[in-house]
Formats: structure tokens, C-alpha cells, sequence
């Protein structure tokens, strides 16, 4: 087994896990890192899959790089509704279901 | 062989610190523990031979992205506190 | 009861795709040789820099158009005035003036180093968000409140160039077409515009996002 | 800008930027320049494609698999030229819509550039990877753009369609990392020949999610639970580019996906598609009939009509059904407009945006009633409007497998949708209430709510010609 395949299955699970948290939490940061798993997961997988046979493969790697901040882009969208939610619902609180 | 060991103790604790950033009953724990993921991916992607994705990992997945959230998690614990 | 039904459903796409993926043969077609054999003409001599900024380059000119996006979309829906920034203890800041110069020789050495190891725009103006976010942090930079002029054209100066050039470059038949024997440079150019640009908006992201209160965590 | 194709995408992120760099709420003018140069473009584009195949370009002269290729066939240049078009009529509506201190008008020129530009390169893209940014540009932005009118309710919409949207493009993109990894290469027309009913279980697999992704972002039930908060609390020309554009661009590369390169996989679970778009007219027209407020009944009545699209998955066999799709995105798309058009003139009249306050409206704001009447043709099927032509086509193909049940649930989804449209007009035409205040309306509020709801009507009398255009494929 080379590391490509070892991390290429590494990102499925890590993409199960964020998906299915991202179903199943209720708490909106919870729900941010748990689209952040699935990402890095994807991410994972494209680039390990890619190298199975060892050799580094430049293209699937410049997609993640592409990939990492497109991420980033929607995480920063995400926390500030999250914020701005919550600035104006003050009070309420954030109920916390964990996964 | 060693490499091999290294692969997989990686491997373990990437799942492993994935698991407790979605499980882990505290926030602000889960934030860190989402931090040292995104080091660890850094080291993933090193082991991958992409070093590119592994500067860009820690700076912006692990780095900017954890800024983010701890940031953002201060404040809405703030406005909870201040209540 | 939904738990476990999620549970189960993901635990059976784990063990199918991981399955598929291990008795996976090799690929039809493997694009190292096609990048290696092109490399040369590219203008750089970094592989993933050769596929970020020349072959598929159109990728990034719209990944930067998505920053941006996520950028006005967090100015559309912050609108308070930035708060006065809380200064951290002296000795703090004193590290952070001193880190700061260090912080931009390092983001301008992965930009030049980009060309031929790895580097290049995105982690350069990572490093430069970085150095700005810490100023932030020690309380020696305030949070930004809605962007003036200078700081609009700052932020949109490097995707504004890239796109530009892209289509300038349609002279030379295609978008992005870049003459071989300028390539390198053009790159370098589009390259330094995205990390000074990037920088901003990687920055903002956090500065304009943490003016709903003080900024430190 | 020689090439059509690449001008589409350039031009609006060109004038998207310019907007931004003039600052909060500037930009209308540039906008409205560069959205008729665009339709211009989209014009020129069909015609050529019309007149001599699809049209191709290799960004960076590399050509794919190794650099990205641009592509439009026929039912890329018909949805260019819907998309231009629809967009060219909103923008004229918002340019008088928002108020001078109304928040959500500060950036709404610069995001609606970047999604007309998504929106075009999303259309334009022949390459996998590409159009997952693509996917990614139009999602973000439209999140913006229902964010930006700042209210609890359209912030708490804006976040639930966050994550709706990245679950979708997150499913995608790992279904693309699995293409890569099995064929190493993400070029649509690379992979055509390479995938056959033979392929690895990691393809079907990728299929399936990439499918899934695509189906939540189109929001075809039960995925659809994100939609009527977003759209119906957006603001009304915002509403309208969602329900017009932005869900149909999902749908459209599933859709090219399907008949492209996973055509040897696809037949397998064509019924699955159609079941849940049964579903979804049924239980999004019922909500319709149900609705307090316009605005989200208009928005549960697009969960419904988009319920359509997906009938046809089981009928592709026939070319009437592919033809009946694309009728049913271009009736959708022109009425939807026109109905979130005519909302935002009601609302901007009575200030408030009930059924009930919509009594009397029939003797003052006679042009925008009429512009629902005409819109509610095309959704409930009536002829000659483009909706009729889009019903009879998939009626036609439905009777032409025996898939009867196929028609049953179309002409049912006809009649649920007149009962909906009725139920609005009826109450437009009832009096009054005594006193009830009546704020003045631009007047070109009211006729480009009219023209779009016209040209839905009217688009029933081209539909040979829009047919003749999107027989042209790769």
C-alpha cells in the first residue's frame, strides 16, 4: 500500500464523518468545521487517489490548492451570517447538539 | 517500513482529531482540536510530496481558517457571557 | 433513530468506496507526461505553479473571483463601524512590529521562489494576512470598516490585472495564451498583483469580520 | 472580444469589479451596459452555434486534458441567451427597485456580476474541476445576495442555503476526485468515450454523488426545504434571478451530465428523479395553495415547477422529453421572474406582501395584474404560452413510452398551479379595504414585470425555433 491510497482512504472516511455531521449538528460553528472535514477529505482523496502508484502528480495538487481556498472563502461567508445571526438574535442561545 | 508506521500512526490521528472536532462537548476545545487537524493534514500533505498544499494547509486551512473560527467563537460567547 | 440510520449509511459508503478504491487499476490517462513535456514552455519550472497559473490558470482567475465574492458578500452583511482595537501587553506588541518585516521578506521569497519550488501567490499572501491579522491581534492595526477607495482598489488590483492580461492575451489567439517567450515574466507580474491583492483579502475576511466587537480572541 | 464564449464570462467579472471599485450601491449604469453587450454576445453566440455547430475554445492554447476547454452546443447557447435576456430584465427592475438607503442595494450590482458570471461559465465549461468552481461562484454569490438584505430572516435563509449549497458542491467535488483518480483526467470530453456500462464501481459510485450534489442544489425534493426561505425572503429582483437562474444552472449540468459522458450509466435509476419531481409538484404546489404570504407561495410554487424538469429523466429516449426540459427551464424562468417582479411592485405598494393585502389591487396596479395573469398561464400549461408547449411535448413523450402515469402527474400539476394562480387574482379583484394606503410605483417596475411575463407567453409562438436550436450537440 502506498501513502496515496492510505490518505485516499483516510478522505473517505473523513468526508463521511463531515457529511454526516454536517446532517446531523445543529450548532452552526459545529456545522462549519464539519463542512470543513468534508472538504478536506475530498481533497484527500483527489490528490492520493491520483498518486496510488507513488509518482506526484501536479495537477490534482494545484486543484487543491484551488480547492483549499475556495474553501476558505466559504467558511469566512458561513462565520459572519453565523455572527451576524447571532448578534441579532441576542439572547437566544446557540443549542449545542453534539455529534 | 518505518515510513509505513509513520503513515499510519498519521492516519489514526487525523481521524482520530476529525472525530473529536465534531464530538468533543466543548466549542472551544472542538476549535482546537480542528486546528491541530489542519497541522496535521500540513504533515499529510508533506508525506504526499505537495509541499505546495502543505505551506498553503498551514497557513490558510490550519492558520487563517482557526484565527477565524476562534475569533468568531469569542464574540458569540462574549455576546452569551454578556447576557 | 435518524443517528443511526446516518451512522450506518455512512459507515456502508466507507466500506464501498473504500473497497472500490483499493482494487482500483491504473488510470487511462496520466497528465505527468503531458505536464513534464510542457513544462518548458510554460515559463516556469515548478510543476503545480505551471498548472495554477498557465495550463489551468482559468481555474484560479474564477477561485479569486470567489474570494472576492465571499468578500463582499461579509461586507454586505457587516455594517457596523469598526471597533477600537485593545492593546495587548508591550512586550507582545514588540514582537509583532518586529515579526511583521521578517513576515513580508518571507511572503516576497515564496513569491519569487514559486517560479521553480514550491510557493507562489496563494501561500505569499497567506503569510501576508497572517502578519496583518497578528498586528490585529496585539492591537496595533483596527479593524477595517467599510473599505475606502484605496482599499477597493487594493483588494480588487490583482484579480482586475489577471483578468486584464487574460484578455489582452486573447491577441494571441486564446484567453491566457501567453507568448512562450514572455510567459515566465507575465507570470511573475500576475503572480506579485495576486499576492498583494490576496493578502488584503485573506486579511479582510478576518478584519472586516471582527469589527462586530474588539477583535481579540 | 472576438470569441462570444469568452467574452460572456470576462465581461461580467470586468463590470462586477468596476462596481465594486466605485463603491456601496454605484455601478447600475455599467452593469446595464455590460448586461446588453452580454445579450448581444449570447445573440451572436446562438446564431453561429445555430448556423454551424458548437462552438469550442482552448483557454491558454493548451487544450484539454491538460488545460480547460470552453465549449457551447445548442443548449448552452439557449440558456446563455435565457440567462442574458432574463438578466437584462431584472436588471432594468432593480435599477428602480431598491431605495437609495436600502441595504441590500450596496452590493448588489458587484454580486449579481459575479453570479451572471458564474452563471456563464458554469453554461460555457466542459471540464469537471472548472465547473466545480463554477458551482462554487454561483452558490457563494446568490448566498450574498439573500444575505445582503440583512434581516434575522434572510440572514438565518442565507445560512441554511450556505449549507445547502456547499453540502451540494462538496458531494460534487468528491464525486470529480473519484473521476480523476479513475481516469486521470476531468475533461468532459476526454472522458466521453473512456466511460462505458463496464466502469470501475468507484464510477457509479462518483456518478451517484455527483448526481446527489447536483440534485440538492436544484432542490428537488426533499431536498427542497432551503429554497422557499431563501427565495421568498430575498429581495424581490434577488428572488427573482434565483428562481429564474440560479436553481436551473444545478439542474442544467446534471442534466448535460446525464446525456454526456454518464449516458452508459444513466438509465439505471431514471426513475428515481422522476419520482421525487412528482413529489415535488404535488407537495410544493399543495404549499403554494396553502400559503399567507406571496412571496413563498411564489417560492413553494418553484419547488413544484421544478418538479417538472425532472419527469423527463425516465422519457430521454424520446427527443420530445429533452426538448420539453429545456421548454419548461425557459416558461419557468421568464414567469417565476415576472412573478417575483409583480410581488416586489405589490409589496412596494401596500407594504406588505399577505394574499389578503393583495384585495383591490386589480383597479390600481392593472399592469401588474395583468403581468400575473399572463405568468400564471405559463405555469398552470394554458396555450399558447411556452409552459403549454413545454407540458404537451412531455405528455407527448410519456404517451409515446406508455408512461401514462408520467401524464397524469403533469396535467394534476397543471391543474394544482391554475388553482394557486386563482386563488391570487381572485383575491387582486376582490375591493378594498376602506382607507388602505397606496404608495406610488415606479412605472418601470411594473412593465418589466409585464415584459417578462409577455415574453413567456409569446416565447410559445418560437418554440420551433428554439427547438431547431438545441437539437445542435457535440
Amino acid at each position: 500500500m502506498t501513502s496515496g491510497l492510505l490518505f485516499a482512504l483516510v478522505g473517505v472516511a473523513l468526508f463521511a464523518l463531515g457529511l454526516a455531521g454536517l446532517v446531523l449538528i445543529g450548532d452552526v460553528l459545529r456545522r462549519i468545521l464539519a463542512f470543513n472535514l468534508m472538504g478536506s477529505g475530498a481533497f484527500l482523496v483527489l490528490v492520493g487517489l491520483a498518486q496510488r502508484n507513488g509518482v506526484p502528480d501536479a495537477v490534482p495538487q494545484a486543484m487543491v490548492l484551488t480547492g483549499i481556498v475556495v474553501a476558505v472563502a466559504a467558511t469566512a461567508l458561513a462565520l459572519a451570517l453565523a455572527r451576524r445571526l447571532d448578534a441579532q438574535r441576542e439572547g437566544a442561545l446557540p443549542e449545542d447538539e453534539d455529534g | 517500513m518505518m515510513v509505513l508506521v509513520f503513515d499510519g500512526l498519521l492516519a489514526c490521528a487525523l481521524l482520530w482529531s476529525a472525530w473529536r472536532a465534531l464530538a468533543t462537548p466543548r466549542l472551544d476545545r472542538a476549535i482546537v482540536f480542528f486546528i491541530a487537524f489542519g497541522l496535521l493534514m500540513s504533515l499529510a500533505w508533506a508525506r504526499l510530496s505537495a509541499p505546495d498544499i502543505a505551506l498553503a494547509e498551514a497557513a490558510i486551512g490550519a492558520g487563517l481558517t482557526g484565527a477565524l473560527l476562534l475569533d468568531a467563537y469569542g464574540a458569540i460567547s462574549r455576546r452569551k457571557g454578556g447576557k | 433513530m435518524k443517528r443511526l440510520a446516518v451512522f450506518c449509511l455512512a459507515c456502508a459508503f466507507v466500506v464501498l468506496t473504500g473497497g472500490a478504491l483499493i482494487e482500483l487499476g491504473p488510470a487511462a490517462i496520466d497528465l505527468r507526461g503531458q505536464v513534464a513535456a510542457q513544462l518548458a514552455a510554460s515559463g516556469v519550472s515548478h510543476p503545480v505553479t505551471a498548472v495554477l497559473l498557465n495550463f489551468r490558470g482559468y481555474d484560479t482567475l474564477l477561485e479569486v473571483a470567489v474570494l472576492l465574492i465571499a468578500l463582499l458578500a461579509i461586507l454586505a452583511v457587516t455594517d457596523k463601524p469598526p471597533a477600537a482595537p485593545v492593546p495587548a501587553h508591550p512586550l507582545l506588541q514588540a514582537v509583532a512590529r518586529g515579526a511583521t518585516p521578517a513576515m513580508i521578506l518571507v511572503a516576497v521569497y515564496l513569491l519569487w521562489a514559486g517560479a521553480h519550488r514550491p510557493g507562489g501567490a496563494f501561500q505569499a499572501g497567506a503569510v501576508l494576512a497572517a502578519a496583518a491579522v497578528l498586528l490585529h491581534l496585539v492591537g496595533l492595526l483596527p479593524g477595517w470598516g467599510a473599505p475606502g477607495l484605496r482599499l477597493r482598489l487594493g483588494l480588487t488590483a490583482g484579480f482586475a490585472l489577471f483578468l486584464a492580461l487574460a484578455a489582452a492575451l486573447l491577441s494571441q489567439g486564446a484567453l491566457l495564451q501567453y507568448p512562450p517567450a514572455a510567459a515566465g515574466t507575465l507570470i511573475l507580474v500576475i503572480e506579485a498583483g495576486l499576492t498583494v491583492s490576496l493578502g488584503l483579502i485573506l486579511a479582510g475576511l478576518f478584519l472586516f469580520l471582527s469589527r462586530d466587537e474588539g477583535g481579540e480572541t | 472580444m472576438a470569441d462570444p464564449l469568452v467574452g460572456l464570462v470576462l465581461l461580467p467579472l470586468g463590470w462586477a469589479t468596476l462596481a465594486f471599485v466605485l463603491g456601496p450601491g454605484r455601478g447600475a449604469w455599467a452593469a446595464l451596459a455590460g448586461i446588453a453587450a452580454q445579450a448581444w454576445l449570447a445573440w451572436l453566440l446562438a446564431a453561429q452555434v445555430g448556423a454551424g455547430g458548437t462552438a469550442r475554445h482552448a483557454v491558454g492554447g493548451w487544450g484539454a486534458p491538460l488545460g480547460i476547454d470552453l465549449a457551447a452546443d445548442g443548449l448552452s447557447a439557449a440558456l446563455l441567451l435565457l440567462t442574458q435576456w432574463l438578466a437584462l430584465g431584472v436588471a432594468l427592475y432593480a435599477r428602480s427597485y431598491f431605495a437609495a438607503g436600502d441595504p441590500a442595494r450596496r452590493y448588489f450590482w458587484p454580486l449579481a456580476g459575479f453570479l451572471l458570471a458564474g452563471l456563464n461559465a458554469l453554461f460555457v465549461a466542459n471540464d469537471l474541476f472548472n465547473l466545480y468552481v463554477t458551482l462554487e461562484l454561483v452558490g457563494l454569490a446568490a448566498v450574498g445576495l439573500v444575505a445582503a438584505a440583512g434581516g434575522e430572516r434572510q440572514i438565518a435563509a442565507a445560512l441554511r442555503y450556505l449549507f445547502a449549497a456547499l453540502a451540494g458542491s462538496g458531494l460534487y467535488l468528491f464525486g470529480v476526485a473519484l473521476v480523476y483518480g479513475v481516469y486521470g483526467t476531468v475533461s468532459i470530453a476526454t472522458l466521453a468515450p473512456l466511460i462505458t456500462p463496464e466502469a470501475p464501481r468507484l464510477v457509479w459510485i462518483a456518478g451517484g454523488l455527483m448526481a446527489l450534489g447536483l440534485v440538492v442544489k436544484s432542490a428537488l425534493f426533499p431536498f427542497h426545504f432551503w429554497l422557499p426561505p431563501a427565495h421568498g425572503g430575498a429581495p424581490a429582483p434577488v428572488s427573482a434571478l434565483l428562481s429564474a437562474l440560479v436553481v436551473k444552472a444545478s439542474f442544467y449540468l446534471l442534466l448535460r451530465l446525464w446525456l454526456g459522458p454518464f449516458a452508459p450509466l444513466a438509465p439505471a435509476a431514471a426513475w428515481l428523479p422522476a419520482l421525487l419531481g412528482a413529489a415535488a409538484i404535488f407537495w410544493g404546489s399543495w404549499r403554494a395553495i396553502r400559503a399567507e404570504r406571496l412571496k413563498p407561495l411564489i417560492a413553494w410554487s418553484t419547488v413544484a415547477q421544478l418538479g417538472y424538469l425532472f419527469l423527463i429523466f425516465p422519457l430521454l429516449a424520446v427527443p420530445a422529453a429533452f426538448g420539453a426540459g429545456v421548454m419548461q427551464v425557459f416558461a419557468h424562468a421568464l414567469a417565476k421572474a415576472a412573478l417575483f417582479a409583480a410581488a416586489g411592485v405589490f409589496i412596494q405598494a401596500t407594504g406588505q406582501d399577505t394574499v389578503a393585502g393583495l384585495a383591490g389591487a386589480a383597479a390600481r396596479l392593472p399592469v401588474t395584474l395583468f403581468a400575473i395573469g399572463l405568468a400564471g398561464m405559463t405555469l398552470a400549461g394554458l396555450p399558447p404560452s411556452a409552459g403549454f408547449l413545454a407540458k404537451w411535448q412531455l405528455i407527448e413523450a410519456a404517451l409515446a413510452l406508455g408512461h401514462w402515469p408520467i401524464a397524469v402527474v403533469a396535467l394534476a400539476g397543471g391543474l394544482m398551479a391554475a388553482v394557486y394562480v386563482f386563488r391570487v387574482l381572485r383575491q387582486a379583484f376582490c375591493l378594498a379595504p376602506a382607507g388602505a394606503p397606496v404608495a406610488a410605483v415606479p412605472r418601470a417596475l411594473e412593465w418589466t414585470a409585464f415584459a417578462l411575463a409577455a415574453a413567456s407567453v409569446l416565447l410559445g409562438f418560437f418554440g420551433v425555433d428554439l427547438m431547431t436550436l438545441i437539437e445542435v450537440r457535440a
